[in-house]
């Protein structure tokens, strides 16, 4: 009883058909909060007094960055569906995350190392959480190399999982060693501190573009999901029939 | 020797690769002293099904059971010899069949001249022809004391000779109370089995 | 609490004098999610058009 | 004979039949680290400053290439799917090759650093814990470098992924490694770390090999 909801997943038709609803929702909800957001916090959002107007790039490095961090954590998630109850979707979740993950941990390194111009006077420094993200960039990438290298798309799923569930056990570790490697090798005095009392209308426009990456990333991976299971279903029944009629 | 009795059950074996479905819904039993023959044209299934009763792929759907326990906890009853060369080229022939086989060495010494590779146990397997290649992978026949056999292409690159040889060895294996299992493209004259034909199953 | 920040529209595309680093930042953004979006669109149509290219050739084959 | 002293024997034959697996690395290793006063200056307090550091990162890049050989071979030929119907569980097999395959095509590699040390004109001190950090380090890079192996055995051209899939997650091996050496150029106490590196080796020679095998396993269902 109650399990209806979690085995409907197994079906891609199910989930083929309502994704594409689902898209179409988030895509908009995205697009509001995204225009919103970002127009609050950089036109509305009161200057930093300490960084001047630089700052505002953190509307869209911080949601990113967190975003970059989040997928990972979803892709193992995904993994673990995969090898507990064996469900194809979470295999085709996987390799969407996958991409979108390494592109957020991208545009994230991308503008933190801009905004690091302006603020450190150089674009980049090995600071312990610019230097995290590039090694989670590399285990994405790591991921989607894997996949793209086996022909068969089960035995790819299967040998991701693996490796996204041994990059997650080690990411943690791998964080912790980053920032004592950095306390080791320079003082902190480059460490850049969130100011602890930011006043409402610089946060307020920051939670509403969190938001609204969060639900992009759900709209590009549905997206992409959908396109997967198109592709890795064509010989089925329903997928020929839908093609058919369109 | 003779080994215990001993039954593979298989019941409704399925199997899908590449979005083609390649047996359905198989169901049979084999019991000692049987030889069978798995027939069918290229891409009917025959190494799929030969390896996934080995156990070597997983089983998409239905059941495979020896003497009613599971087949993953009966791999050490199975010999497999698949189409690859199951020896390692950059050994001799008798290191290759010692790691394998776990024989002393005057046993295979034996072994090798009954398979006609007398005096080449300190041959390196790549100095060898294909034919005598397949000789040393067949060779762990006469070593391992495993009652199933599954054996993928076993004939292939075998000289007349050797072709009788192989019958007479599953002849006298399945005399014991073994169990063998092979494809073939050329039906073995001297040997007495039953096929199961692939590829016309809907 | 809502107010523009900036005197005037030239001031606030100027975003003096960090202007040359935040918005080619947001530009990369919008061009990201933008550039995945029509991405998935192109793999959906190519895997629509893959599908009925496949049933055409079957229909050919079996009349 | 047990099934370990096969293997062990069997390791050592193939070993005197392809001595380059072992010797390629070395030469590697050796130059790599040639190149580096050629690329930097000839100046030797330069080199003793970095000297250590290149001697870790080129004996990591040369560990991660000889593992490329550590199931490849023995797939394609068939002989890695004949160990599941060995009487062992594949673990174990599994563990026993990474063994096999630290003693004969690692240990070699870190017994030439000290050479490598002194062209670099790294001080003794220094060198001595470069040494140790290796000693301790190399089995968990060993692991994950036989895991990068296994999850590429699929891919019919695979070359360098396994070393990129699995280069970002040495990065705390590597970090810890440093701070010893360090702390072994600053004369301050270097056994905590080295007692980090050595827990964190334990629970990769721990668990690893379980996923390696895992891995395999997978790999063999897919290959016809």
């Amino acid at each position: 009883m109650g399990w209806r909801w979690f085995h409907q997943w197994g079906s891609p038709r199910w989930f083929y058909e309502r994704a594409g609803r689902w898209q179409l929702v988030c895509g908009w909800l995205a697009l509001t909060l995204l225009i919103t957001g970002s127009f609050w916090g950089l036109a509305l959002a009161p200057v930093d007094y300490q960084q001047g107007n630089s700052y505002r790039i953190i509307y869209l490095h911080v949601p990113v960055a967190f975003l970059a961090q989040a997928l990972y954590t979803a892709m193992a998630v995904c993994a673990v569906v995969l090898f507990v109850w064996k469900m194809k979707l979470a295999d085709v979740a996987m390799q969407s995350i996958a991409v979108m993950g390494f592109a957020f941990t991208a545009l994230s390194l991308v503008s933190g190392a801009v905004w690091g111009k302006p603020t450190w006077g150089t674009y980049w420094v090995w600071d312990a959480r610019l230097t995290s993200m590039l090694i989670l960039a590399f285990l994405y990438l790591g991921v989607i190399g894997l996949r793209a290298a086996i022909q068969d798309p089960d035995q790819a799923g299967k040998a991701c999982g693996i490796l996204v569930l041994v990059g997650v056990v080690n990411l943690p570790i791998i964080k912790y060693s980053v920032e004592w490697w950095n306390t080791l090798h320079q003082p902190a005095s480059l460490k850049l501190t969130e100011k602890p009392a930011m006043p409402a209308s610089m946060w307020i426009p920051l939670l509403i573009n969190i938001l609204g990456y969060y639900i992009a990333a759900g709209y590009l991976i549905l997206g992409s999901m959908r396109a997967i299971v198109l592709e890795r279903e064509r010989r089925s029944a329903w997928v020929r029939e839908l093609v058919s009629h369109a | 020797m003779i080994f215990e009795p001993i039954d593979i059950e298989i019941s409704d074996l399925s199997c899908e690769r590449d979005d083609r479905s390649l047996f359905k819904n198989l169901s049979m039993t084999l019991n000692s002293g049987q030889i069978l023959r798995v027939a069918g044209p290229n891409g009917a299934g025959k190494t799929t099904l030969l390896r996934t009763i080995a156990g070597l792929f997983d089983i998409q759907t239905g059941t495979i059971r020896m003497n009613q326990s599971p087949l993953t906890e009966c791999l050490q009853q199975i010999l497999y010899i698949g189409h690859k060369p199951q020896v390692t080229k950059d050994l001799t022939v008798l290191d290759n069949l010692k790691f394998l086989t776990g024989s002393d060495e005057d046993h295979l010494k034996r072994v090798l001249s009954d398979v006609g590779l007398k005096g080449y146990h300190d041959s390196l397997v790549k100095e060898l022809s294909q034919g005598q290649g397949r000789r040393c992978a067949l060779a762990r026949l006469w070593c391992v004391e495993a009652p199933i056999w599954i054996l993928d292409e076993p004939y292939t690159a075998l000289d007349v000779e050797m072709v009788k040889t192989l019958d007479a060895r599953i002849t006298s294996h399945a005399t014991a109370g073994g169990i063998c299992l092979f494809t073939t493209h050329q039906p073995p004259q001297s040997l007495n089995y039953t096929t199961l034909e692939l590829g016309h199953v809907t | 609490m809502l107010e523009f920040q900036f005197a005037s529209l030239t001031e606030f595309f100027e975003m003096a004098p960090h202007g040359v680093y935040v918005w080619p930042i947001y530009g990369l953004g919008l061009l990201v999610l933008s550039g995945l979006t029509f991405a998935n669109a192109r793999q959906h149509r190519r895997a629509v058009r893959m599908i009925q290219r496949n049933l055409e050739r079957e229909e050919t084959h079996e009349p | 004979m047990s099934l370990e002293r096969r293997m062990f024997t069997r390791e050592l034959k193939l070993i005197a039949a392809r001595p380059g697996d072992i010797l390629k690395p070395i030469w590697f290793l050796m130059l790599v680290i040639s190149m580096v006063p050629l690329a930097l200056a000839p100046d030797s307090d330069l080199l003793s400053e970095i000297g250590s550091a290149m001697i870790w990162v080129a004996t990591l890049l040369a560990l991660l290439l000889n593992a490329e050989h550590l199931f490849q071979s023995d797939f394609s030929d068939g002989v890695l799917e004949q160990w599941l119907f060995l009487d062992r569980p594949l673990v174990w097999l599994v563990g026993l090759k990474l063994i096999t395959h630290w003693l004969f095509h690692v240990l070699p590699l870190i017994l030439i650093t000290p050479i490598a040390g002194i062209i670099l004109s790294v001080p003794t001190d220094v060198l001595l814990a470069l040494l140790v950090t290796l000693v301790i380090a190399t089995p968990a890079l060993t692991c994950f470098s036989g895991l990068g192996a296994a999850l590429t055995l699929g891919s019919s051209r695979s070359g360098i992924l396994g070393v990129l899939v699995m280069m970002p997650l040495f990065v705390p091996v590597v970090i810890l490694a440093a701070g010893v050496l360090i702390r072994a150029m600053d004369g301050s106490d270097t056994l905590p770390l080295l007692a980090l590196l050595g827990a964190f080796s334990v629970v990769a020679a721990t668990f690893v090999p379980i996923v390696v095998s895992a891995a395999i396993r997978l790999n063999i269902g897919g290959s016809n």
